[in-house]
């Protein structure tokens, strides 16, 4: 049974719309930190929910090529973590 | 009149020729005397029939390094002592080395270490420190000697049907991957993927597989590891379902432990698959890998109860080692699952 | 039919992965230091996408797009572990002390259980003391 | 706009704050991910997502390891307070420059409207792609229409743009001069 009055669309932009909400309250922990690692830990969560927000809005505006960026986004946001997370150890070993 | 005293860890590198020569040479340029202790660890204790092999091949590298020492050092003051260390224990990874290592300085009262850049003992991970830190955070000074190496990519190289397994496996594998995001039923992209993923495999298989390939086993892993995943997934919810109701209890009741387990597994792919395991599920994360033995940082108790009857160590013994392997006692009888403070971070 | 089973399973799928969402938020939030906070915000927050990508790949359907979220989804799992040992891991480098039962008793009061009252005993002294009775 | 839209601006201005308060450059550099996150998600959403992926690229990659780069060979402040302090003239100054934007922003169309120059000027009769690609020879006389837009058409952006690369250049070489030539 479908509900007539609602699209599977609208359901994956409202979706989108609380993952936003989400990432609001999640970036509460990038700001309030206290360390360096909490706050890359908040990002690297926030990177994740990009990704995710990203895939909704694909399959919500129906654009299946957003997910190319997703994709960017996911690997991209990995490398940031690491590459961070080592250089608060190693100061610049990594790089 | 001051004695410079070092430690050389001797393997069967195409530079260890060149690191003995460092050794004898920087040392004697500070020091009128000087003793060189070369040693060799070995990875097995000595009892089993390969590692009865390696300890004779070990002698027979000391007496040609002795030979080395005694060519360089002419006519200057050097006294030369040999050991094969690592003979009762089982070293795993260069934790393991590092602590050998410093054993055997303060017993016999050594200055420094000169390492041969070349010198990988043991299991090397991605999650593992390399021998270098490990050696920094015991407090031992080491000298990396200064030697010509070959291009890094050789070591890597192994026999003829050794390389073309590499090649094979990788080429698939990148083509597999090519046509996943093409049309595999369009003649330009199984074109083109051809040529990629030859390119791809000529030019990175001896980075991509730091592991031996073998032609059964590791199909058989790859299909075993198929069976891991649903398997991993099923704890995953499970586990995530446990720690949501902790989380949205207003009293929060969570009890944060730092854990130490003694994973047995033999090499670095399965201590990476099982570290990651650990991770994804929730209530346990590994914060730290001393060669084998996982530092595990535990939420809930429930979920630390799981962690010492070592149902996903048991899991991806199955993947890597069959299943006669996977079944081993919990480590929790094994004795190998304690609670540890905070320091051991 | 088959289309309203896929819809209401979509649906499911959707709210199933903002519930994971929102106890990974309000784990990062709420708890008390940042190898607790790893647990949820990288562990939690893999399911929470993973569902939600899921029913991404449910809408799209047999299409080229759905090998992407299925990729993506692969990604996520793989990398999001990785990148928590990576940051929790420095943390410990870094010398920041975790917060244990013990140390957090001594502020709150929660519900003693089995297991803490049995280890504290050992673990007042010295820290790294073997429990006998959980690892024989 | 939607709720989703005015959802993910609060998050961006949140993210461009902590960005430029923070006193730990650092902290600043993890934040300032936060900001590109939500960047690429807006620019996706504005059904750009060449200028998203860029956006990705530069903005979690590139950017990160430049700054991080940068920190690593000079030193960090201590940090005694997490925020910096206010400038308030410059906030009167960027103040202003907003409210002039703002004040444009009602001659905005909306996303998608039918009533936009992409899709089409009534003076042109065609859209702007279709008109670049069969006027450009007479307008102009340049073979190429990606160098007549660039150069002809879009003439004064494309000057904006060198007079900031090479602004920027001048710059460097200025600060590689009292830093490290001397």
């Amino acid at each position: 049974m479908i509900p007539s009055s609602v699209s599977i669309e609208e359901i994956f932009l409202l979706a989108a719309a609380l993952f936003v909400v989400l990432a609001i309250m999640m970036f509460y922990r990038a700001v309030a930190g206290p360390t360096t690692q909490d706050r890359l830990l908040a990002v690297n969560v926030l990177g994740t929910n990009t990704v995710v927000i990203l895939a909704l809005l694909a399959a919500g505006l129906d654009e299946p090529w957003f997910l190319d960026v997703a994709l960017i986004y996911a690997l991209l946001n990995f490398l940031m973590a690491v590459a961070i997370s080592k250089f608060t150890v190693e100061r610049g070993g990594v790089l | 009149m001051v004695a410079d005293r070092t430690l050389v860890p001797l393997s069967e590198t195409v530079t260890v020729r060149q690191t003995v020569g460092y050794a004898v040479q920087s040392g004697l340029e500070d020091a009128d005397s000087l003793e060189v202790h070369l040693v060799v660890a070995l990875p097995y204790d000595a009892e089993v029939p390969e590692g009865k092999q390696q300890v004779e091949e070990a002698k027979q590298l000391l007496s040609k390094a002795r030979r080395w020492v005694t060519e360089d050092a002419g006519s200057a003051d050097v006294t030369v002592e040999t050991a094969v260390l690592g003979t009762e224990r089982y070293l795993f990874g260069p934790r393991d080395y590092a602590d050998i290592f410093e054993e055997y300085t303060d017993d016999h009262d050594l200055d420094r270490v000169v390492l041969d850049p070349e010198y990988h003992p043991g299991v090397t991970s991605s999650i593992l420190q390399p021998l270098e830190h490990e050696l920094e955070s015991a407090g031992i000074p080491y000298d990396e000697a200064a030697v010509e190496r070959p291009a890094r990519h050789e070591r890597l190289v192994g026999e003829g049907t050794e390389r073309f397994d590499r090649y094979f496996a990788l080429f698939w594998i990148s083509f597999g991957f090519y046509l996943v995001l093409g049309d595999p039923t369009y003649w330009f992209d199984l074109v083109t993927g051809v040529a990629v993923a030859g390119i791809v495999s000529f030019s990175l298989a001896n980075v991509t597989f730091s592991f031996p390939l073998h032609r059964i086993g590791s199909p058989v892993r790859t299909i075993r590891f198929a069976f891991y995943v649903p398997y991993l997934i099923w704890e995953i919810v499970k586990a995530n379902v446990a720690i949501s109701f902790v989380i949205l209890r207003p009293s929060m009741p969570i009890e944060p432990v730092v854990t130490r387990v003694n994973a047995r597994v033999r090499s670095g792919l399965p201590l990476l698959a099982l570290a990651n395991s650990i991770t994804l599920t929730p209530g346990t994360l590994t914060v730290r890998a001393n060669d084998q033995r996982l530092i595990v940082h535990t939420l809930i108790p429930s979920a630390r109860e799981d962690l010492f009857d070592g149902a996903l160590e048991r899991a991806v013994r199955f993947v890597f080692h069959g299943r006669t392997s996977a079944r081993i006692p919990s480590p929790r009888e094994r004795g190998d699952a304690e609670i540890v403070g905070g320091d051991e971070l | 039919m088959i289309e309203a089973a896929r819809f209401w399973a979509i649906v499911v799928l959707v709210v199933a992965g903002l519930f994971f969402t929102f106890v990974s938020a309000v784990g990062v939030i709420r708890l008390p230091d940042i190898y607790a906070r790893a647990h949820t915000a990288s562990q939690t927050d893999t399911l929470g996408a993973g569902l939600a990508l899921a029913a991404v790949a449910l809408a799209l359907g047999w299409q080229q797009a759905s090998v992407y979220t299925v990729l993506l989804l692969f990604f996520v799992f793989i990398t999001n572990p990785t990148a928590a040992h990576a940051i929790a891991r420095s943390a410990a480098e870094t010398g920041i002390e975790p917060v244990t039962a013990d140390s957090a008793a001594d502020g709150d009061t929660r519900e003693p259980s089995t297991a803490s009252t049995d280890r504290n005993s050992s673990d007042d002294d010295g820290g790294s003391d073997v429990d006998g009775g959980e690892t024989a | 706009m939607s709720a989703f839209a005015y959802a993910l601006v609060v998050f961006i201005l949140l993210a461009a704050l902590a960005t430029a308060l923070f006193r730990d450059v650092l902290s600043a550099i993890v934040v300032f991910g936060a900001y590109s996150l939500g960047m690429a998600i807006l620019y996706t959403f504005l059904l750009a997502p060449d200028v998203a992926m860029t956006e990705a690229a530069i903005g979690a990659g590139v950017t990160t390891i430049l700054l991080l780069l940068t920190i690593a060979r000079t030193s960090r402040p201590p940090t005694d307070r997490l925020f910096e302090r206010i400038h308030l003239p410059a906030v009167v100054a960027v103040g202003a420059f907003v409210l002039v934007l703002f004040t444009l922003l009602g001659d905005m169309y909306a996303v998608g409207d039918p009533n936009a120059p992409v899709w089409g000027w009534e003076a042109l009769e065609t859209t702007p792609s279709v008109y670049y690609v069969q006027e450009t020879y007479a307008d102009t006389g340049a073979q190429n229409a990606v160098s007549a837009v660039l150069a002809s058409y879009r003439g004064f952006d494309t000057f904006g743009e060198a007079v900031v690369v090479f602004a920027a250049g001048i710059a460097v070489l200025l600060v590689l001069k009292r830093e490290v030539f001397t």
